[in-house]
């Protein structure tokens, strides 16, 4: 099946399709919308074909693409993918015609949007495919730009406020990341080889533990702002609440995954020995942000700050998996942000469908709305439920894997993490009861429409996956497994200070 | 005719361009700043010549000639922008020229 | 020591006459001590065999580019004499005092710079002054040597013509090219 | 490590075993989806997947009982579900004596409380979701009987208290309703987090969630392991089945309709503690004592205390929900004591008799509109007869009158008690039996005897048929129900031996001296009840009972505060402290620092700007102090050499 490079397809797409869409005038909207919805469904097939190439039961990185671009300086175009971006992958071109649907009510500045949109895919993709940190880089920072706008431009009342603190946010962080990435670019030229980018082969350089720390938190400062953990995570409320639906779901479902996957990628993978002494660190943040975002999720009154607030919760079990060195928890925290994805962007939409009905955010501005739109709390429900981990859900497969891991790593830790599912259900059915439940006290919520087609073919397969993923894991898990195995082994076994490599690599 | 060092020389060119400095620093007429401007060039072209004669070589003279032009197309440009000032708030003073600040 | 009287003299000409730049009120007087002062250094040049220098300074400096100061301060009519009170704090102490410091380390470094340069080759240059000549040296090193130099200064000398036609053309002149004159006016007097 | 994934254990064969839940899974989400143009029959269609799936069940049990006694366990693996590295898990289904037995109970009580619905239901607007729910509370709760390991209980033990939510919250509009709702949910969810990480303490020690490997492996844990496991699944089982400290949510969760109070609230799924206990009863029992104490005083506790509440609570259907936690109480005092068989058994008898109570009372609502104080109730035993004398039957076995079903169970479960040599258990028992008898008889006697009272504007009318055919098989299951467990025939304890192990029960004449007291006890306190509601005088003589109990009564009215403590203890604190991080510490403390960098930035650049004074010769004057600083340094260079 490794006739089309399917990847480097799906990279492209997007791009591509934003450019045509420069091309068409701004006055024609309809066909602009409809332009971005067949680019990205396009692109959502083409994924299909990664996924459908895609061998499970290997760990390395399939349909590599390697080209050279800048020789001179090491820098190739290497795509590939492996267990651990393949999801990620996946639910970036799942989720974005589901965007490009929920921006049919984007009224102003039609085609900047969409085109902004689509760049932004391309972004997103390149920062999950890309294998060259030079390339990643790269896209990591185009990420930005776009978001930027889209809060910016199409975001509700202080949004200039919350993309200015997002841009500094990230950008502070990414900053220490290149810094990081050019003292491994120099570090990697060997007696023979010039210095390369490229990401396979700087896995394994040797450096010194007090060398591995500073680069490894030059890389946690960028991923963990972008994580986020507490307390990098101010910006997130703000941004989420202020960015338009799509904008939103983008950020809660891909741009923190942004952040989590660099972790894996990148943290782990580069410095196993400082990752492995700053474990416990991360883990102790970790269920900081779960608790901490949980108890300000709780008494929030703004339906989409309660959202935000809630990722960081769920971001800190991802966290938590990753760093707690067995291989159920790499899988449940990789597993973890693709239902995270799923569950919260679903979760932003609905968000927006309430909005686009009664134009705010305030919970108390509603109320027995599941009397007037019963669809719509139908759906809401479910993903509310998958969101606080009901088992056979999506949730719960990757949060009870965690903790799993959790308690046979850390032994008691687990308590005050799983405390956060208590809290999860405090926060969500709380906010549920008081929006959809009791009765029609403000008249406006009596009479609203309840799903239209269009908001049926954006919840129909969101709610199916929720479902099949929470019932049937195994096809999920098992191509996250070798990847996540590997990664587990080079954060518990593998070093790469020059001295102890020996010593380490004996049985 | 040469026995005085050129030390003292360079001392007087010395003294001659901070006073030129100071100048320029308290007085406030541009045309008057400019003239110690001058002052300041002249001192330093007592000291190429001074060099020129430590070193045994002209090249110290040839640069004098340099400062010399130099000194010419900065005095006619500055001029006509103090022309161009004066014309337009009918002052002189480097002082009442302040708008480019917080 | 005839060169040491002399240089005494020019030593007390030149300092008196750039002390009395400081203090002259008036803008011509001003101008008139430079003269005074540009003229000592001329014999100054001489008193080290620069004799081409020497006549050039009299010509050019005290001649050609002193006319032209004194001729702007005439033709703006700016030869009123200056208020004596300082309106900026500190400025008058600070330049006094750095422009000492700055004085006082010249000094230093000139009278033991003997030390630092190396030998004095007075000689030397007192040698080429006889032959072939101080002019005919200048010439030569001139045109050899720095001839892309002195080529450099003929564009820079054109450049500073253009700009100054520029900057002196009549303010009719400058309004006439575009509305935007008044306007630059009216930000000025905001 | 026998029993790997896919592989059948030397066992029966099961007939159609995944039809048990299947079936309803697939009525509920039919109905979820297609509820609407279904209409009317969404309820026939309910009763029949809930039907078929009893003759499934039924199947499975004559199959079972068809097998000789040692091969009498299967399971049946059906597809992977969460496995990574070491943790496998899987959706695999285990048959045996225990789980038939719950299957039986649940779909059988739940088959007469879905079609009981037909009639109960009729008229609502979203009658077919009703069912939905109800199907899928079914599919969760034989789900959760029928799972071969721990998680896979677990995702029943979520989901029935997913539809204990929607079903309490299914009159959402009701405040009360919503409230109760959320409150169920997140009460069960404090006993879930307590189970989930007696869950991971479970497979950190054994290394499988294998309900055949855990209790084979149990008895080789070492006490405090065991013990530390063995409490937290129990916690999660006072979530569950409503037990102090959790036990709050259960009379608030009478806000839903009276057949989901029924089946959920009373039947099946507040068992399930019960059942899990009793079902891991080898790990409880290598504690070493411990947490069967813990198990068995709580029980204790919670029995008397419910009953307490009960005797004052003028609500019928709280009071049958005090009356439910009380006799959970009864259930957990028979796992303490090691009688698992038998407490399985009061769980059988329970069932029966709590759900004909509580459709009996769902009937009495139906016909006074909804009304459920009994202050205005009175003689509704003439305008319904079939009601009253079902009821009556549910009464009786309730307060253990021989030989109604009520009276073996409960019996049994003193008898163990003192045989086990736990005298203070026994005592709390026999003087809850007095409390029980009391308060159902009150209720019973001023719903169904004396004059004829109803509340105003209503006109009490008898069953209409769909409930009479639930509450009469019910009826008389609450009359012979305890011939299950008749001395001599098949009984259930011998039946449930191989997965539970024996219970005790006393010999010879201590057995009947035993079952004579509980017997006294009982009739002594419908007596009481009788004396003071029903006879001649009972007014005065009410007064003069209540009078130096006063305090007791009042706090027992008021439910003894309980849920007015937690609020101010837990709950008000932790919003507090949840207010305190977002507005203080997120928004001035970490926010803050990160404005005020912002700030501190602005601020500085404003002061800084005014070195901008715009005058050349200040500029000049910098200018010559750099250079008057590089040209000192310079010199000082060479003055130092």
């Amino acid at each position: 099946m490794n006739d089309l490079p399917f990847l480097d397809l799906t990279l492209f797409l997007p791009l591509v399709g934003a450019l045509v869409m420069v091309l068409i005038p701004k006055r024609w909207e309809a066909l602009l919308r409809l332009a971005a919805l067949v680019v990205t469904t396009a692109t959502f097939v083409a994924s299909l074909g990664v996924l459908a190439s895609f061998e499970s039961g290997t760990p390395g990185f399939q349909q590599v693409t390697e080209l050279s671009w800048i020789p001179e300086w090491g820098i190739g175009y290497i795509t590939g993918v492996d267990g651990v971006s393949l999801w990620m992958i996946m639910l970036t071109t799942f989720l974005m015609p589901l965007c490009i649907l929920t921006s049919w009510t984007i009224k102003t500045q039609v085609k900047p949007y969409f085109i902004l949109l689509l760049t932004l895919e391309t972004g997103m993709l390149g920062v999950f495919s890309s294998l060259d940190m030079f390339l990643f880089y790269v896209f990591w920072e185009a990420v930005l730009v776009p978001m930027y706008f889209l809060i910016g431009m199409w975001g509700h009342g202080r949004r200039v406020y919350a993309a200015m603190k997002f841009f500094l946010f990230t950008l502070a962080g990414s900053l220490f990341m290149l810094l990081s990435i050019l003292y491994l670019y120099f570090a990697s030229q060997g007696s023979a080889a010039a210095p390369t980018f490229d990401y396979r082969s700087l896995v394994g350089t040797p450096l010194a533990l007090e060398v591995q720390i500073l680069l490894f938190l030059g890389f946690f400062a960028s991923f963990a702002v972008k994580v986020p953990l507490v307390p990098l995570h101010t910006w997130l409320p703000d941004a989420h609440t202020e960015a338009p639906t799509a904008g939103s779901v983008m950020l809660a479902a891909v741009l923190l995954k942004m952040g989590a996957y660099g972790l894996i990628r990148f943290g782990i993978a580069f410095f196993p020995d400082a990752a492995r002494l700053l474990a416990p660190a991360i883990i102790a943040l970790a269920i900081v942000g779960i608790l901490y975002g949980a108890l300000i999720a709780i008494v929030q009154h703004d339906v989409k700050r309660l959202v935000a607030y809630s990722s960081v919760a769920h971001l800190g079990f991802v966290v938590l998996g990753l760093f707690v060195g067995t291989i159920q928890g790499m899988s449940g925290g990789i597993l973890q942000m693709l239902n995270h994805g799923l569950s919260t962007g679903a979760l932003f939409l609905l968000v927006g469908a309430l909005y686009d009905r009664r134009h705010t955010r305030e919970i108390s501005e509603f109320g027995g709305l599941a009397r007037s739109v019963p669809v719509l709390a139908g759906i809401f429900l479910i993903v509310v439920l998958s969101s606080l981990g009901l088992p056979g859900l999506n949730g719960f497969a990757g949060e009870f894997l965690v903790l799993l891991a959790t308690y046979q790593s850390y032994g008691w830790w687990v308590i005050p993490a799983t405390f956060g599912i208590v809290l999860a259900a405090i926060y969500l059915l709380w906010a549920y009861q008081r929006v959809f439940h009791g009765a029609v006290s403000i008249e406006a919520n009596r009479n609203l429409e309840d799903f239209r087609m269009r908001e049926y073919v954006m919840f129909v397969p969101l709610v199916a996956l929720i479902v099949a993923i929470g019932v049937y894991p195994k096809p999920f898990l098992e191509r996250i497994e070798p990847s996540a195995k590997q990664i587990v082994r080079q954060l518990n076994d593998a070093s790469v200070i020059p001295e102890t490599r020996g010593l380490a690599e004996a049985p | 005719m040469t026995e005085v060092a050129p030390g003292y020389y360079l001392a007087l060119a010395g003294l001659m361009f901070s006073i030129g400095v100071i100048g320029a620093l308290v007085r406030r007429n541009a045309i008057v700043i400019f003239m110690f401007i001058e002052l300041m060039l002249n001192a330093v072209n007592l000291m190429f010549v001074t060099f020129s004669r430590i070193r045994g070589s002209v090249d110290g003279q040839i640069l004098v000639f340099f400062v010399l032009v130099v000194a010419a197309a900065e005095a006619v440009v500055g001029l006509a922008i103090i022309l161009v000032i004066v014309r337009r708030r009918s002052s002189a003073n480097v002082d009442d020229v302040s708008l480019l600040r917080w | 020591m005839i060169a040491l009287i002399i240089f005494g003299a020019v030593f007390v000409f030149a300092l008196g006459c750039s002390i009395a730049m400081l203090f002259a009120k008036n803008a011509v007087h001003t101008a008139l001590f430079l003269v005074g002062s540009q003229v000592a250094l001329a014999v100054a040049f001489l008193l080290q065999g620069a004799h081409f220098v020497a006549a050039v300074q009299i010509i050019i400096y005290a001649g050609a580019i002193m006319v032209l100061f004194l001729f702007v301060v005439m033709l703006l009519g700016v030869d009123r004499s200056e208020v004596l009170v300082e309106p900026l704090p500190a400025q008058r102490q600070l330049a006094l005092a750095l422009g000492a410091l700055l004085a006082a380390g010249i000094t230093y470094i000139a009278l033991t710079s003997v030390d630092l340069i190396g030998a004095d080759r007075t000689q030397d240059l007192a040698a080429i002054n006889r032959n072939p000549g101080n002019v005919l040296a200048v010439a030569r090193t001139l045109f050899s040597r720095y001839l892309l130099g002195f080529e450099a200064t003929s564009v820079l000398l054109v450049a500073a013509i253009v700009g100054v036609m520029v900057l002196a053309r009549r303010v009719d002149s400058v309004t006439a090219l575009g509305a935007e004159a008044p306007s630059s006016e009216e930000r000025e007097v905001a | 490590m026998m029993g790997v994934q896919g592989e059948v254990a030397a066992g029966f064969e099961p007939v159609l075993a995944p039809l048990i839940i299947g079936l309803p899974l697939a009525g509920a989400v039919v109905l979820l989806i297609f509820g609407k143009r279904i209409g009317r029959l969404s309820g026939v269609l309910a009763c029949g997947t809930i039907g078929l799936a009893a003759v499934a069940g039924l199947l499975n049990f004559i199959a079972l009982l068809g097998a000789p006694e040692e091969s009498r366990s299967t399971t049946q693996h059906l597809f992977d579900f969460i496995s990574v590295g070491r943790f496998q898990t899987g959706v695999d289904l285990l048959l045996d004596p225990l789980s038939l037995v719950m299957v039986m109970v649940v779909t059988g009580v739940g088959t007469l409380i879905h079609v009981y619905s037909i009639g109960y239901m009729h008229g609502d607007p979203r009658y077919p979701r009703f069912f939905a729910y109800l199907n899928l509370f079914a599919s969760f709760m034989l789900l959760l009987v029928l799972a071969d390991n721990l998680l896979l209980l677990y995702v029943g033990w979520e989901g029935v208290g997913l539809c204990s939510y929607l079903l309490i919250g299914f009159w959402f509009d009701r405040p009360s309703a919503a409230a109760a709702a959320k409150k169920a949910f997140l009460v069960n969810r404090i006993g879930d987090f307590a189970f989930l990480i007696g869950m991971f303490v479970l497979f950190g020690a054994i290394g499988s969630l294998t309900i055949g490997q855990i209790n084979e492996a149990a008895g080789a844990l070492s006490a405090g392991v065991a013990t530390t496991a063995a409490l937290l699944l129990f916690a999660g089982a006072t979530g569950k089945s409503a037990q102090i400290p959790l036990y709050v949510w259960l009379p608030d969760a009478m806000e839903g309709p009276t057949p989901v109070s029924a089946l959920i609230h009373a039947a099946t799924m507040v068992t399930a503690g019960v059942y899990m206990v009793a079902r891991f009863s080898p790990v409880f029992e290598a504690s070493g004592g411990t947490a069967l104490t813990v198990v068995g005083v709580i029980g204790a506790a919670t029995a008397l205390w419910a009953a307490l509440m009960a005797c004052t609570e003028y609500d019928i259907k709280r009071v049958l929900a005090y009356s439910t936690i009380s006799q959970l109480g009864y259930m957990f005092l028979a796992l303490g004591v090691g009688a698992y068989s038998i407490a399985v058994f009061h769980l059988v008898t329970h069932a029966f008799f709590k759900g004909l109570l509580f459709l009996g009372a769902g009937a009495v609502m139906h016909a006074l509109d909804g009304n459920t104080d009994m202050r205005h109730m009175g003689g509704l035993r003439r305008p319904m007869p079939i009601v009253g004398y079902t009821f009556m039957a549910g009464w009786l076995a309730i307060t253990g009158v021989i030989p109604f079903a009520g009276f073996w169970s409960k019996d049994a479960i003193l008898a163990a008690a003192w045989v086990e040599g736990n005298y203070v258990l026994w005592g709390v028992g026999v003087f809850t039996t007095l409390l029980t008898a009391f308060y159902m008889s009150r209720l019973y006697l001023r719903v169904f005897e004396g004059p004829l009272r109803t509340p105003e504007g209503t006109h009490a009318h008898d069953a209409p048929l769909t409930m009479a055919i639930a509450l009469v098989p019910l009826g008389v299951l609450s009359v012979a129900g305890g011939v299950i467990n008749l001395p001599g025939l098949l009984t259930l304890e011998h039946f449930l031996e191989p997965v539970v192990g024996e219970s005790l029960a006393p010999e010879g004449a201590l057995a009947f001296i035993l079952s004579g007291i509980a017997l006294v006890v009982a009739v002594a306190g419908i007596m009481l009840a009788r004396s003071i509601y029903m006879a001649s005088g009972a007014e005065a003589r009410r007064a003069r009972f209540v009078r130096p109990m006063a305090p007791l009564v009042n706090g027992a009215r008021h439910k003894f505060y309980v849920d007015e403590i937690y609020g101010r203890l837990i709950v008000l604190p932790g919003k507090r402290f949840a207010l305190f991080c977002a507005d203080v510490l997120d928004r001035r403390g970490i926010d803050g620092i990160v404005n005020g960098t912002a700030t501190l930035i602005g601020r500085t650049s404003q002061g800084l700007r005014h070195i901008q004074t715009g005058y050349v010769r200040n500029y000049a004057a910098t200018f010559l102090l750099g250079v008057v600083a590089v040209f000192s340094f310079l010199i000082l260079r060479v003055v130092a050499g």
